[in-house]
């Protein structure tokens, strides 16, 4: 039991660790908690079900529309709300963010109406794979490649690409990172381009995973946040290690010990990781200079 | 400048708007006049719990359908539908809306305990009927309220039976529960554990889920060790089918059993891609596609009416938890009020329409005022129909 | 008279760079004691040392014969100690006055209870909160910041901001004041008015100054003794001319002229 | 004229004749509302909505100590608002407490609550402290739904209250209510106004010059979620009883976010924004329930959502409507409500020019 707990952890905080990674390629660039990404997620699944559903496009072309449709989304967030705002607070933007989730919400409810729906995917949620007497769902099993490989692409498009460069550059001095020549606004749509994206890849895997309706990412949303704050909110590794980390906790302690504060021990766990090591796990600790 | 003062102009005049959202002025007899009957019922239309919203819709048919007919006694039905997003704070604020503002004749219907219970105190001292609160609690009937009739089966008594159901008729032995870990749920097991403490037995485990998990494979692995043969479940559509999706894939497959508020199968079937199918439901309401005539008739007029609802469980229950009320109406005659509604309820012997039969009486115990003491069980097939197993079984003596 | 602060052998380390190396200076009471060196030679580290926000590695600090090391800065101010900073660090959404009012933290008791439930002219919390005012009012006048009295801070020119914020540091009435650069950003003209001030703070309010500056001219009139640090290392202490003279120094400010010449 | 005469002046609750006249209006307007309301909104409605937006107000307030003056931030409200519901009832039902000994009770539990969550907020910062404070609400209302003493998931009734053995009706709560808000609103500008308001802010702008000035920020960083969960706590006592019946369910991250929204929307680090906050978004968040029953404009949209949406979603609307009120603020008055009003009073002073 306790080695099928640790891998059904592991597939869960894969789930988690794909969400964190959206959220903290935005807090990266622009210091953004993303409290949208959850439901831009969503949405970007409800338009993959409507073609997949109503359209009967075939899933690969219906998952491009989709990944367009979230980058279109992304940078429409960016431009049309986030860009608005003159000099914001880390408050204000926080409530932007909770704005737009409220749109977002209201809209997948008004455009698809309340229905849970099963999301139609080519990999089976309960077709298996065998390891040893360890079972593992094929979706599960895909989550977690999908995950450990966006987050290696990540990597090294941040280490190595002159885009990923400017991006690290923006986060950490925009107005040096302006002076010399690159067009910080666009590096941010971008940024918001691609964490819908990936928000958007979490989504469609995390309906495909149970069942697709307009609060299907409230849960997940919370749980990636705090895998991105265990991981300490800058760190690409960080995250997948928080997610990790945070879905076999939660497993071991719902199997063991109590299944009614499994939801919640994970943020008792947080708050005192953080009390310890106020950065998270994987993130330097900077000393503000006066 | 010209932007914000803009901005700011239209905000104004936006809230002015809604205040101005048309008020009712009261009569003689509140929400009857010699043309209208006027009714209301509250349902969560957004937020998590807005699956629950299409009874109220479907009470809405219901109204049309009636209207459609000529409306009773020469009078027609105005229904108020709002939306208090599962906020018992919201659910007050409509309860006075709808007594104060609108000045209904009575409520109908209304979906939550928690919400429901911060109206039913303000709705009772007004006199407002209230008929069929949309969730199988004692809350209703105790204390006894006279303006408030129950309809909906106790889930308590429901557990009970189909416990029953499944130990003696069935000669499941080892069970299990898989129940949300809320007000439902936790009458639920009540209800089971009662039963089995009868037989002298205990459940082999029970797991609780809360609202809010998304994750159940510890839930499916301590149901799994449990080794039980048949697992009760308590729950909403979301958690049955994540728990039935992870122990398909531990390969756990015992025999599952659930309650009336899982009993739309299209849905489950839908939503479990397939694995809905063997599961035992006890149902409060006819069949989706019964040849029952009134459903027969409701059917149609669904296809005339509002053909963009799905002709699912929760949406037609609407027109269950309505139907008694309105024969109450028929009933008291042209001379509508509460007393003499009240009056004509309590007249009703086994009256059916599409849910189960209606039995109320003068207020001497609680039960006189719970109409639903019956269900049915049945089975999904592969296909997804129902293959009804028994008739109609008093649950709640 | 007495020392009133007592470094011994300071040291501090950031990522393997010493920052402070075995660092120590007396400065007795009633002095204006300074602090030079070129850019990054630990100056603002040792003052964040002696107030407390840096943690040193090794070494001791006594103010008053106390060993005050490893206290908190705020037990520190209670100590008497009061300071500046160099990028100016004050409250902006506050008015001076109440910038100023903060300073008299220490010297003042209301607590939330009476804070909340003052409404009367002759309350406790009120009395306080006028007599401090009045302190306060004293301290507007010394600095003549009476223009800016009711501005919120974030308004007000630079130079003027560096004032309120030694306002501040004397509102806590402290024995001790560490000023870090506080000419900076001010004209001619400004800069004349705070050697005055400085001076006054010494000579009518008897407290000690360490000065941290790099304007030479202003600190060679006013001090009484100076510490020069290079890379974290002292390299000479003694009196002005002392310092003007001595070939360390020289070669350290030379020096880094060479290099400023050279890029 | 704008010249003092005294010290005290300064920090007088009315710094001026004008918003003494004011005052004095506005807590008339109170006393009569009930009187004045009745001609045209039958009374019990619009009393429950008033008592809603006061409760709201006396947690926006105290939120506000939270966020707007000691620059915290805190999505996890709900968890004192549950505290003081449920530590305000269970005394009354089960030990036949007074209502106002309880309350106070309740009140300093929730700061208890409050301390201790300020504990871990010494150290964290941003996304951290967002985290934390969201984990503390869910897992305060986890605890509450799981021990039977608080009525477990099944929530509890409020009890009926009486004074002097008569039932106390809804318009007489309307006055203790608008009493206790009255009274907490002038603490917290008083509060503001003095030494412990003025450490809060400094350690806002900047909390090392705080601390070098002498302000123990252990201290004042947990005396703010004190207050702050005091508000929150009293608050959450009152609207135990304005609903009637309390469930753990209730107290969610929504809501959370919704008291969040309303010290946005007023303006954070204002006190009279505050208020102001909490009137808005509690009236437009009932008000808009009814947005499709507008003439005109709501059979309109029930057309669109025929032809493009769906009819069934179109309470949606109210939740969009909603949001996009939050952003547009956000966006065009950052100072919220309070920051709009600073700026039409001194567009009237300069009125010609």
């Amino acid at each position: 039991m306790l080695a099928q707990l640790i891998v059904s952890g592991l597939a869960v905080g894969a789930c988690y660790a794909l969400l964190a990674l959206a959220m903290v390629i935005i807090y990266k660039t622009s210091e953004v908690l993303n409290f949208a990404q959850g439901e831009m997620a969503m949405l970007s699944t409800f338009v993959a079900f409507t073609l997949l559903d109503a359209y009967h496009v075939p899933f690969h072309w219906a998952a491009l529309l989709t990944f367009l449709f979230a980058i279109l989304l992304g940078i429409f967030f960016e431009v049309v709300f986030l860009r608005q705002a003159k000099d914001p607070t880390v408050l204000g933007l926080i409530i932007i963010t909770l704005g737009f989730e409220m749109i977002l919400m209201g809209f997948a409810g008004w455009k698809w109406g309340p229905d849970q729906r099963s999301f139609p995917f080519p990999v089976s949620n309960i077709e298996t794979y065998n390891f040893h007497g360890l079972v593992i769902s094929k979706i599960n099993f895909w989550t977690i490649v999908v995950s450990l490989a966006l987050m290696f692409v990540l990597f090294l498009f941040f280490r190595y690409t002159k885009l990923g460069t400017a991006m690290r550059a923006t986060q950490q001095n925009p107005i040096a990172a302006r002076v010399m020549g690159i067009r910080t606004k666009r590096i941010l749509s971008f940024t918001w381009a691609l964490s819908s994206l990936i928000g958007a890849v979490a989504g469609m895997l995390i309906a495909a995973l149970g069942i697709l309706d307009p609060p299907m990412m409230m849960d997940p949303l919370l749980k990636g946040f705090a895998a991105g704050v265990l991981g300490g909110m800058t760190s690409l590794p960080g995250t997948a290690i928080g997610g990790a980390i945070l879905g076999i906790i939660e497993n071991l302690f719902g199997g063991y010990v109590s299944l009614a504060f499994k939801s919640v021990v994970a943020f008792a766990i947080i708050v005192l990781m953080l009390c310890i090591k106020p950065s998270g796990l994987l993130a330097r600790h900077y000393v503000k200079k006066v | 400048m010209v932007k914000k003062s803009l901005f700011l102009m239209s905000g104004l005049l936006f809230i002015t708007l809604l205040w101005m959202v048309p008020l009712v002025s009261a009569q003689a007899v509140r929400g009857v006049t010699d043309t209208e009957i006027l009714i209301g019922q509250w349902g969560p239309q957004t937020g998590p719990a807005a699956p629950w919203g299409a009874v109220a819709r479907g009470t809405d048919l219901l109204v049309r359908i009636i209207n459609e007919e000529g409306g009773i006694h020469g009078r027609k039905i105005k229904y108020f539908l709002r939306d208090d997003s599962y906020q018992p704070a919201k659910t007050k604020a409509i309860a006075k809306e709808f007594v104060e503002q609108i000045g209904v004749f009575a409520v109908v219907g209304g979906v939550g305990v928690a919400c429901g219970m911060t109206a039913r105190d303000y709705l009772m001292e007004n006199k407002v009927p209230w008929y069929g609160p949309v969730t199988g609690v004692y809350n209703w009937i105790t204390p006894i309220q006279k303006y408030l009739f129950a309809l909906y089966p106790l889930y308590d008594d429901e557990a009970f039976n189909l416990t029953g159901y499944l130990y003696e008729k069935l000669g499941y032995k080892k069970i299990a529960m898989f129940y949300q870990n809320d007000d439902y749920g936790k009458q639920g097991v009540m209800g089971v554990e009662r039963y089995l403490l009868k037989k002298k037995i205990k459940l082999v485990e029970k797991v609780s889920a809360e609202v809010t998990d998304r994750d159940l494979s510890t839930h499916a692995l301590k149901l799994k060790n449990s080794g039980a043969e048949a697992v009760i479940m308590w729950t909403m559509p979301t958690h049955a089918a994540l728990i039935l999706a992870e122990t398909a894939k531990i390969g756990y497959k015992p025999q599952w059993a659930t309650s009336n508020t899982l009993s739309d199968s299209a849905l489950m079937m839908q939503i479990t891609k397939g694995l809905w199918a063997g599961m035992i439901n006890s149902f409060f309401g006819e069949l989706p596609d019964s040849n029952h005539p009134l459903m027969v008739k409701y059917r149609e007029w669904h296809k005339k009416l509002a053909p963009q609802e799905r002709w699912g469980v929760f949406y037609y229950a609407g027109i269950i938890f309505a139907e008694p009320f309105f024969e109450g109406v028929r009933r008291a005659g042209r001379n509508l009020t509460p007393e003499t509604w009240v009056k004509a309820m309590e007249t009703l012997k086994n009256w059916q329409g599409i849910g189960p039969p209606v039995t109320y009486g003068p207020p001497n115990t609680p039960m006189d005022r719970q109409g639903g003491k019956h269900v049915f069980y049945g089975k999904v097939r592969a296909d997804g129909s129902v293959e009804r197993l028994t008739d109609w079984i008093q649950i709640t003596k | 008279m007495g020392s009133i602060l007592k470094v011994e052998d300071l040291s501090i380390s950031f990522g393997g760079i010493k920052a402070l190396n075995q660092v120590s200076f007396e400065v007795e009471k009633g002095m204006i004691y300074s602090i030079i060196g070129p850019n990054g030679a630990g100056k603002t580290t040792i003052f964040n040392c002696i107030s407390g926000i840096y943690r040193p590695d090794g070494g001791r600090i006594f103010f008053n014969g106390e060993e005050i090391t490893y206290l908190k800065p705020y037990q520190i101010a209670r100590k008497g100690i009061a300071r500046t900073f160099q990028n100016i660090e004050l409250f902006s959404h506050m008015t001076t006055m109440d910038n100023l009012m903060l300073g008299r933290h220490l010297h003042m008791k209301t607590g939330v209870w009476r804070g909340a439930t003052f409404i009367y002219k002759n309350s406790k919390a009120a009395k306080e909160e006028v007599a401090h005012r009045r302190k306060v009012e004293e301290i507007i006048d010394f600095l003549e910041l009476q223009s800016a009295r009711n501005h919120f801070v974030v308004n007000l020119p630079y130079g003027t901001r560096k004032l309120v914020e030694l306002g501040r540091a004397l509102a806590l009435e402290p024995e001790l004041i560490l000023l870090d650069e506080p000419s900076a950003g001010m004209n001619m003209e400004e800069k004349g008015d705070l050697m005055f001030s400085i001076q006054d703070i010494r000579d009518d309010l008897g407290i000690t100054v360490i000065l941290v500056e790099h304007d030479m001219n202003l600190i060679m009139d006013i001090s009484d003794r100076i510490l020069a640090l290079n890379y974290g290392t002292k390299i000479a202490e003694g009196l002005p001319e002392e310092i003007q003279k001595h070939p360390e120094v020289l070669k350290a400010y030379l020096g880094e002229e060479e290099k400023v010449a050279q890029s | 004229m704008d010249i003092k005469r005294d010290y005290y002046e300064d920090i007088e609750l009315f710094r001026s004749g004008t918003i003494l006249v004011w005052s004095i209006l506005f807590l008339i307007f109170l006393a009569i509302f009930p009187w004045l309301i009745q001609k045209y909104h039958p009374l019990g409605f619009s009393i429950y909505i008033a008592n809603l937006i006061a409760v709201h107000a006396i947690v926006a307030i105290g939120l506000n100590i939270l966020v707007g003056y000691t620059g915290q931030i805190s999505l996890g409200h709900a968890g004192f608002f549950a505290i003081g519901a449920f530590t305000t009832v269970i005394p009354i039902l089960k030990w036949d407490f007074p209502l106002f000994i309880a309350l106070p009770i309740a009140g300093f539990i929730s700061s208890i609550f409050g301390f201790i969550l300020g504990l871990p907020a010494l150290r964290l910062k941003g996304p951290y402290l967002a985290i934390a404070t969201l984990g503390f609400g869910m897992t305060i209302t986890t605890i509450i739904k799981h021990m039977e003493f608080f009525g477990g998931r099944m929530g509890l009734q409020a009890p009926k209250l009486e004074f002097l053995g008569t039932p106390l009706k809804d318009i007489h709560f309307y006055y203790l209510i608008m009493a206790i808000a009255v009274l907490m609103t002038i603490g917290a500008i008083k509060l503001m106004r003095t030494r412990v308001g003025r450490a809060f802010i400094a350690i806002r702008d900047s909390d090392i010059a705080a601390e070098a000035m002498g302000v123990n920020l252990t201290y004042y960083k947990t005396l703010s979620f004190a207050v702050s969960a005091f508000y929150t706590g009293v608050a959450g006592g009152l609207y135990a009883f304005i609903l009637g019946f309390i469930n753990p369910e209730s107290f969610h991250l929504i809501m959370s976010i919704t008291f969040l929204a309303m010290v946005v929307v007023g303006g954070l680090g204002s006190i009279m924004g505050s208020i102001t906050g909490a009137a808005l978004m509690t009236y437009l968040d009932i008000k808009l329930q009814a947005i499709q029953d507008l003439p005109a404009f709501g059979s309109a949209l029930v057309v669109f959502s025929q032809k493009y949406m769906s009819v069934s979603g179109i309470s949606n609307i109210a939740v969009i409507v909603y949001g996009l009120i939050m952003i547009l603020i956000v966006l065009f008055e950052p100072l919220g409500i309070f920051g709009f009003w600073i700026r039409t009073k001194k567009y009237w002073k300069t009125w010609p020019f």
